[in-house]
């Protein structure tokens, strides 16, 4: 493997670019246009789903269309997605241990923000979950808050504490997509198709998906944040 | 009874000489050569009658045969000769037969005396070639450097000679359905067009026997061999070849006047010459050559004029016999007779300038053959192919300017920039083609 | 014209700007947020048209827009990640230029 | 079970189990794999008996396994195929003895075996192949199994050898894949018929039909070393002697040989092809190569090289018998696919007798070698004589056949062709006899090994003499039934049987 | 509840296929230490799921099933015929194979990332098989892509981390693209399932920049020349297993979703369009060849043949006929297996010699005789000699080629076998020379050299069962026509 090291002067870097870029306009701007072209020639009015939806809504378990779509009629897109969630965290650790970084102790400002904060956006997270049912929210809206929340923490310089960092982290990352699976397989074992819930229980069953992703979709999302494995047992 | 026993006489005949020729199977025998002759000698003796068998599994359906007169005759001849032939071996004293010597003898012997009892073309061609080749191992072995040269011309006319004569036996099988005697003389005979044949075989027999002028092998051969072979010298090669004249050729059955003529001027050519080189020979030693080259102009010019006029031949044919017969015992009579008057040992260093310029245009020939081998073969198609191969094999070891401009290419597709520039424009492509 | 459309249009332009970007700019971070930039018009277009149903905006595009969002955060953070590790591997944040032989 | 439809299986499996078993023993295992090797041999010649047998009364043996749809992979026994599985199996029964005691104590012995035995399973299945595709199939196996034999020794020339025997043969087999499947697409079938499947096309795709039949002869033509795609065969003879022996001396040359005659056969009929006016060109290419071949022969120096360039014009023969267009001279190509055969097997046995027990490699080097050596030498001497056409040896039957059928179907050129060569092969084998047995020997032998009282071991020199007796005996008892003639004959009664 | 316990006739195997690998990622997520049996014992089951579903379809042919029961155009179907079948079987042999070559290449550390990794690609290639939903295909790419990005970075190291990078950017950019398209073909028809689209979709503006954004998308996941730029590094970089899965089927799935929408929802693409592909297809199999033909090193060599093999793919395109897909589909299965064996051989090389410069392949190769079988074996698939499923493939491509009387691709064809051939023997001809022991060696586990060479053997098998293949492709027709591809 003979690999050049050296990187190359930034000008002659940049001064090759620059005749690409004036190349680039052209067919750019060509495709800029084709693609305009075709989103103009889309008939005014859109053969949309709406009134699919709309039909089904009231067996989906759920009163807002978008949370139906997404956790009932599409549900299978979802848990894939949750799945790729995971997978991306998977990746990052596989590349190592997070990156140590040493950053000065936090002020006091952010020290009594972050305690006063993190609670409450606990809080939201809670209500935007429960509201999803019927309003715009869920799992997703909920699962970011909380992860603001990890990230605060994170950033105040918490750490999780090497007891929670084993399994039981783990655990909390799998929760989402474990539950929307297991839900899934023991409906098929009922007698049911995949994803199939009965009406009387979909609504419930939509809830307890929703909290375990939840769960997931904060802590996946915060521990995104450290750009690696957690490594043992820093806890401040 | 009598034909089992004529039938397995016959088989024999040919077949023990090969059978003892291999060391192996004769180390416990006393007198291989003599035990050899006897199937032959009873066959003589115990078949007054004669007795042919047909062999159809043979070769492509072959037969011996031997009838009451000529051939008894010259099964005869070849007998004796060979029995003195045997002696001459055992007793010569400057050259002691070892074993080699032994089964060449009986190989040549088994040829011979195959030649005599085959019936059919493919059987004499295929004795004969035993006892030619058989012939030049005997001749060869143990010599000096003369000897191999005379050998070596012997051998390239021998070839030559073989060559012809399956030429011939093609040309006649593919004429008549069978190949015994009769029937492809009668066919060639009838044929509209004989002439590739008959000088196929005319001339394959006189090179085979030496007639003049196809005689520049004997001479040599004679100078350099030693008693008992000369003595076979007449016996084998000759007779056997003016044998397949007689057996060959539809003598007395076609009449072609003017090869007639012209055999027969050879013949008294070759009469002529033998008698002038003969009386101007000093040495004792080569009588017995210019003997047999007179004889054989003997036998030619009947042979022409047995050509010109069947009827003639008819009448005569029984002395041809005769004339092979007498040439053979003559030739015999005169190798023992010289061998007996030479009191002096038989000295093998030959003068080598007679050896030299003996060396005849036959080998000229041959290198001929050989440069222009060369010139063709060797020089012109071996270059091209090995052109060809340096193209196709070497290519990536040698071209340099595709390692340039595949390397060029990929890392210009590896650069980013350029790489999604021609994505974009694929996909451009794409959408404006669709 | 409907603002849906308008704001189609702006995605499209989000796209081809996000195209641009990626090839002409070397550091990674920028081709990052180049690919970015075009999720976003992408979804902006998705988004955008579902506009045009009279009555309530379709709600598969807000959901698949949501599931895309996800996506393609998640492929960010790794995609961040991996900079990171090129970075303290090959002392630069672009991509070698010259094949890898 | 049905013997019909196993049979042929079993006579490919007879030596294909063998090999695999091989490949996996360990190198010292030497009893264990001769055993194998032989039994597998005995087994498959006894299976070629009870076919041949059977189909000289009449009874059919047919393997049909579906390859692709319209497409089988078809093993049938016919006795055109008859002729080449009975050579193959008697010849490797014979090689197999003499590979054992030819590579006693050499390392990769049974990568050696292994491949050897995968060589002999495709050429019988090139013979019994009952449609080109099989063919083809058995064809490349050939090539493959062959390879690692060439490269056996490891050493740089080897390589060089094995890279021009493959540049040759996969443009060979390319070829042929080209031609095999524009065929198909054309006929719709491709299983071999007597006389031929294409004469009922329309005359309409004749120029398609005669470049197709290019294609296909130029594939078949490397391995059979016409000229000029000849190249790699004497180059091919650094392989150790049991491989120059039975592959390119009888297995892949025949298969080459074989196929053309197939393809002239069985794909285009011979009547068809020669209306297609393409027999008299490959008789001339053929003529050719016989006389370029003898012409290169005559200067080689190695011994095995001298005799790979005789290969090369004798192989020629078979082409040639089977394009002079008449029965006569095809039963002459025909039987000298056997004759050629088991002549040049003798010719590579003795040279490696000779090289192996007294490390001659050069004709230079081989004076007097006939009283060190007498039976290796007097099997060398009658092989020889068959290859120059001496009565009563088998090359003069099949020449013989050869100059009749040439006569027979008024082409007399190929006489003289003939007699050329028959001059030819006398010029370059007559001096290596008459050295060996005439000239004084030199004081000491390159490299002699001592096998006590014998001139050599036993496993060496049994081979040459067998195949020596065979030469001798097939000759003589031509006309005997069941002799190559007689079969070669049966072939073309049914070829030509109008 | 009616009936809790089901009959085998209706286990929904292919959703299992799916279910299977994504619990078997959590589990050994989960309990790292426990990764390997957990992985094994799952793709042990997937074989078993697809095996059933494989038993299904021949019973009930081909198999539409509708996710929570909605069905389309609402929800998600997923559909099963004969093409998605032979993917999922050729997914299950080739994972299996490297399953259990896994369990004795990565040490402890890496398999715990490994194995989750590698059963989310699994899933993810189950479900982009079994998807009939564009919008839900889009998901699983991309779920595809991270998966072998993270694999590809798992070898570590500078190579690898960027080969990783331009992968990883490159199948963003693709399914990007891709998404668009797909945007574009939902508001334009209200739909995302395969089938809907296929009944509403005709000719507009909006339909051609759709599918340009689309095709172009998976050309560029697919690595069609001239966009195999970040092919060779990446492929090459990546430890053994994962390069064998990422030659062997993560560049096949982009083809596949590109011949499924190119045949059910692009029947009017013009022939320009075709001829296209089948030009850009003949360019990489040359170019490709060549390249592999001039490579210093083994891996190197392999990834650009798989640049090759992948042109073949397109060759059917111009074509246009049962013959050719099927050839295509061939060269796919065979490429699939063979490349996998040959990536594996190139490990156990470097595993045990700790290189893979082909110049001094001798001393390493002389000690592992069932890596350079395999190696070899693969190599006739690869150059298409029979008996091999490459040889089959070549065969229905020719014959497809001549049929059609566009003889030139044919040509292509046989170029491209040629030059494999080349780098083939170029690499096995090292078996043959005689050379010293290796300095440093490292054994070799068994199950790693003979994994290698049941995959080589599972090549040329292929050539040897076409009828039985053939027919289970035909289940459904996803070719359309009559079935029989003679």
């Amino acid at each position: 493997m003979k690999k050049s090291n050296k990187p190359k002067p930034i000008t002659e870097n940049d001064s090759r670019q620059t005749q690409w870029r004036l190349l680039l306009v052209v067919p750019l701007s060509a495709l800029a246009v084709g693609l305009g072209y075709a989103v103009l020639s889309l008939p005014s009015q859109a053969p949309g789903l709406s009134k699919h939806v709309a039909a089904k809504l009231e067996t989906s378990g759920v009163s807002n269309p978008v949370t139906a779509v997404l956790l009932n009629f599409r549900g299978y897109d979802t848990l894939l997605e949750l799945g790729v969630l995971l997978l991306a965290l998977l990746g990052v650790w596989s590349l190592g241990a997070a990156p140590k970084r040493h950053e000065p102790p936090p002020g006091l400002v952010l020290e009594l923000l972050s305690r006063l904060l993190v609670p409450l956006l606990i809080l939201v997270a809670g209500y935007l979950l429960w509201a999803g049912a019927g309003a715009p929210g869920g799992a997703f809206q909920a699962g970011s808050v909380l992860a603001t929340a990890g990230v605060l923490l994170l950033l105040a310089g918490w750490r999780l504490d090497s007891r929670f960092s084993g399994l039981p982290l783990r655990l909390a990352l799998v929760a989402g997509l474990g539950v929307f699976l297991l839900v899934a397989v023991v409906l098929i074992l009922l007698g049911g198709r995949l994803l199939e819930y009965p009406p009387s229980f979909a609504g419930a069953l939509i809830l307890l998906i929703e909290a375990a992703a939840t769960l997931s979709i904060g802590t996946a999302l915060a521990a995104l944040f450290l750009g690696g494995r957690p490594e043992k047992g820093a806890h401040r | 009874m009598n034909a089992i026993v004529g039938v397995s006489l016959l088989v024999l005949t040919p077949l023990l000489p090969l059978l003892l020729a291999f060391p192996a199977l004769r180390s416990r025998l006393p007198q291989p050569c003599y035990i050899a002759l006897l199937p032959a000698f009873i066959l003589l003796l115990a078949l007054p009658q004669g007795a042919s068998i047909d062999l159809p599994w043979l070769l492509l359906g072959s037969g011996l045969g031997i009838d009451s007169g000529v051939g008894r005759l010259l099964l005869a001849i070849a007998v004796l000769l060979w029995m003195v032939a045997a002696h001459l071996l055992h007793t010569a004293k400057d050259e002691p037969a070892d074993d080699r010597v032994t089964s060449y003898y009986l190989l040549t012997l088994a040829g011979n005396l195959g030649t005599v009892l085959a019936t059919d073309l493919v059987g004499f061609f295929t004795f004969s070639t035993l006892m030619g080749y058989g012939f030049y191992a005997l001749l060869v072995v143990g010599g000096d450097e003369a000897r191999w040269r005379a050998a070596r011309t012997y051998l390239v006319v021998l070839i030559v000679a073989d060559l012809m004569l399956f030429e011939a036996v093609l040309i006649a099988a593919a004429a008549a359905g069978g190949l015994h005697f009769e029937a492809v003389c009668q066919v060639v005979s009838q044929s509209t067009s004989p002439g590739l044949y008959l000088s196929m075989v005319l001339v394959g027999f006189a090179l085979k026997a030496g007639i003049w002028p196809l005689h520049f092998w004997l001479l040599p051969l004679f100078r350099a061999s030693r008693p008992a072979v000369a003595l076979l010298l007449g016996a084998v090669p000759i007779a056997t070849a003016l044998l397949g004249l007689v057996r060959w050729l539809p003598l007395g059955e076609i009449s072609l006047p003017m090869l007639g003529l012209i055999i027969m001027g050879a013949g008294v050519a070759a009469m002529l010459y033998a008698i002038l080189a003969g009386v101007r020979q000093a040495q004792l030693k080569m009588l017995p050559a210019y003997a047999a080259i007179f004889a054989t102009g003997v036998f030619t010019t009947a042979m022409g004029a047995g050509l010109g006029d069947p009827d003639a031949w008819n009448r005569y044919a029984d002395f041809a016999y005769l004339l092979i017969v007498s040439l053979g015992l003559g030739v015999a009579l005169l190798v023992v007779s010289i061998g007996w008057l030479q009191a002096r040992p038989y000295s093998p260093a030959m003068p080598e300038k007679q050896a030299a310029d003996s060396a005849p245009w036959f080998e000229c020939w041959l290198g001929a053959i050989a440069r222009w081998a060369v010139q063709m073969g060797v020089d012109t198609l071996p270059r091209l192919r090995a052109a060809w191969l340096a193209k196709v094999g070497a290519l990536w070891q040698a071209a340099r300017a595709w390692h340039r401009a595949l390397d060029g290419g990929e890392r210009f597709l590896q650069r980013w920039v350029c790489a999604v520039t021609l994505f974009l424009l694929l996909g451009i492509v794409v959408v404006f083609i669709a | 014209m409907s603002p849906a459309l308008l704001y189609a249009l702006v995605g499209v332009g989000l796209f081809t700007l996000g195209l641009y970007a990626l090839i002409v700019h070397a550091h990674l971070l920028r081709k990052i947020l180049a690919i970015n930039v075009m999720a976003s018009g992408v979804f902006l277009v998705l988004v955008a048209l579902a506009a045009r149903t009279q009555g309530t905006p379709d709600p598969v595009a807000h959901a698949m827009v949501i599931t895309g969002i996800v996506v393609a955060v998640s492929a960010t953070a790794l995609a961040l990640a991996l900079m990171l590790r090129v970075r303290a591997a090959t002392g630069r944040a672009e991509l070698a230029e010259e094949p890898l032989e | 079970m049905n013997w019909g439809a196993a049979l042929p299986l079993f006579v490919l499996a007879s030596s294909l189990l063998p090999g695999l078993v091989i490949f996996f023993l360990p190198e010292e295992r030497v009893a264990i794999r001769s055993t194998l090797n032989l039994v597998g041999a005995a087994l498959k010649l006894v299976l070629a008996g009870v076919m041949v047998w059977g189909i000289f009364h009449g009874s059919h043996f047919e393997t049909r396994l579906p390859l692709l749809p319209g497409l089988d992979l078809l093993l049938r026994a016919d006795p055109l195929s008859m002729l080449f599985v009975g050579l193959s199996s008697i010849l490797w029964l014979v090689t197999t003895v003499y590979a054992i005691g030819y590579l006693e104590g050499s390392p990769n012995r049974s990568r050696f075996f292994g491949f050897f035995s995968l060589c002999v399973t495709a050429t019988v299945g090139v013979a019994l192949a009952g449609n080109l595709i099989t063919f083809l199939l058995f064809y490349e196996l050939l090539t493959l199994a062959t390879y690692p034999l060439i490269v056996h020794r490891g050493t740089e020339v080897a390589r060089r050898a094995g890279r021009t025997y493959l540049i040759y043969t996969v443009a060979g087999g390319t070829l042929l894949l080209i031609g095999t499947v524009w065929l198909y697409t054309l006929a719709g079938t491709l299983e071999f018929t007597p006389r031929g499947f294409l004469s009922t096309l329309d005359g309409a795709s004749s120029t398609a039909l005669v470049i197709i039949f290019v294609l296909l002869i130029a594939g078949l033509g490397v391995k059979a070393a016409l000229i000029p795609l000849h190249g790699w065969l004497p180059q091919a003879m650094v392989a150790p002697a049991p491989v120059s022996a039975l592959l390119h001396a009888v297995a892949v040359v025949k298969a080459g040989a074989f196929g053309i005659v197939r393809v002239i056969y069985d794909v285009y009929g011979i009547q068809f092809s020669a209306t297609l006016g393409v027999t008299l060109p490959l008789a001339i290419v053929a003529a050719v190569t016989i006389i370029y071949g003898s012409m290169r022969a005559l200067f080689q120096d190695d011994l095995k090289r001298r005799l790979a360039f005789s290969t090369v014009s004798q192989v020629a023969y078979i082409v040639l018998g089977i394009t002079i267009v008449g029965p006569i001279a095809a039963v002459g190509g025909l039987v000298h696919l056997v004759h050629q055969g088991v002549m040049k097997i003798t010719l590579f046995f003795c040279a490696g007798n000779l090289a192996e027990t007294l490390g001659i490699h050069k004709v230079s080097e081989m004076n007097g070698v006939g009283r060190r050596m007498p039976w290796t030498m007097a099997a060398f001497t009658i092989a020889a004589f068959g290859m120059i056409g001496v009565p009563p040896l088998a090359g003069f039957i099949s020449k013989w056949y050869l100059g009749l059928g040439a006569l027979d179907a008024g082409q007399g050129w190929v006489i003289f062709i003939l007699a050329g060569s028959s001059l030819l092969n006398a010029g370059y084998f007559l001096p290596i006899l008459y050295a060996a047995w005439f000239k004084t020997p030199a004081d000491a032998w390159p490299a002699e090994r001592s096998f006590g009282r014998r001139e050599t071991a036993w496993a060496l020199l049994a081979p040459p003499l067998v195949t020596a007796f065979l030469t001798l005996a097939v000759g003589l008892l031509a006309s005997a039934p069941f002799s190559p003639l007689q079969w070669a004959r049966f072939i073309t009664t049914l070829e030509y049987a109008e | 509840m009616p009936d809790v316990l089901l009959s085998i006739a209706d286990i929904p195997w292919g959703v299992m296929t799916i279910v299977l690998p994504l619990a078997g990622a959590m589990s050994s997520f989960l309990w790292p230490r426990r990764a390997l049996p957990l992985g094994l014992a799952t793709a042990l089951a997937i074989v078993i799921c697809v095996a059933g579903l494989g038993w299904q379809l021949v019973q009930q042919g081909a198999q539409r099933y509708a996710v929570g029961g909605w069905g389309a155009p609402l929800g998600i179907d997923l559909y099963a015929d004969g093409l998605s079948l032979l993917m999922l079987m050729m997914t299950a042999v080739v994972g299996l194979g490297i399953s259990i070559y896994s369990c004795g290449y990565f040490n402890l550390e890496r398999a715990r990332y490994f194995w989750p990794l590698w059963m989310f690609l699994w899933a993810a290639l189950n479900a982009l098989f079994l998807s009939a939903d564009i919008f839900n295909l889009y998901v699983t790419l991309e779920l595809l892509g991270l998966a072998a990005v993270a694999l590809v970075a798992l070898a570590g190291g500078a190579d690898a981390l960027t080969g990783a990078m331009r992968y990883l950017l490159v199948s963003l950019l693709g399914s990007l693209c891709y998404l668009l398209g797909v945007t574009l073909l939902y508001h334009s028809f209200g739909s995302v399932d395969i089938a809907i689209l296929a009944e509403r979709v005709e000719s507009s503006p909006t339909v051609w920049a759709a599918m340009g954004l689309m095709i172009t998308g998976l050309l560029l996941k697919t690595a069609l020349f001239p966009l195999h730029f970040w092919l060779p590094s990446a492929h090459a970089s990546a430890p053994a297993p994962v390069s064998a899965l990422l030659s062997a089927l993560v560049v096949k799935a982009s083809f596949y979703i590109l011949l499924r929408l190119w045949l059910e929802l692009f029947p009017f693409a013009s022939a320009a369009l075709a001829q296209l592909l089948g030009l850009l297809g003949a360019a990489a199999v040359l170019w490709g060849g060549l390249q592999a033909l001039r490579q210093t090193q083994l891996k190197m060599l392999i990834a650009y043949s798989t640049v090759a093999q992948l042109g073949y793919l397109f060759l059917a395109f111009p074509l246009a006929s049962i013959t050719g897909w099927t050839g295509a589909l061939y060269v796919l299965l065979s490429h699939a297996a063979a490349k996998t064996a040959m990536f594996m051989a190139a490990g156990n090389i470097l595993y045990f010699g700790g290189h893979d410069r082909i110049v001094d392949l001798d001393r390493v190769v002389q000690h592992l005789p069932l890596t350079i079988t395999a190696f070899a074996l693969a190599g006739i698939s690869i150059m298409g000699l029979p008996p091999s499923g490459g040889f089959i493939a070549k065969w229905l491509l020719l014959e497809a080629a001549i049929l059609s009387g566009q003889w030139w691709w044919g040509i292509v064809l046989i170029l491209g076998g040629l030059l494999s051939a080349a780098w083939v023997f170029k690499v096995v001809g090292y078996a043959f020379t005689r050379s010293e022991v290796p300095h440093e060696a490292r054994a070799v586990p068994a199950a790693m050299e003979w994994t290698a060479l049941l995959m080589a053997m599972v090549a040329i098998l292929l050539g040897l069962f076409v009828p039985w293949l053939l027919a289970l492709m035909e289940i459904g027709l996803p070719f359309g026509g009559v079935g029989s591809a003679g």
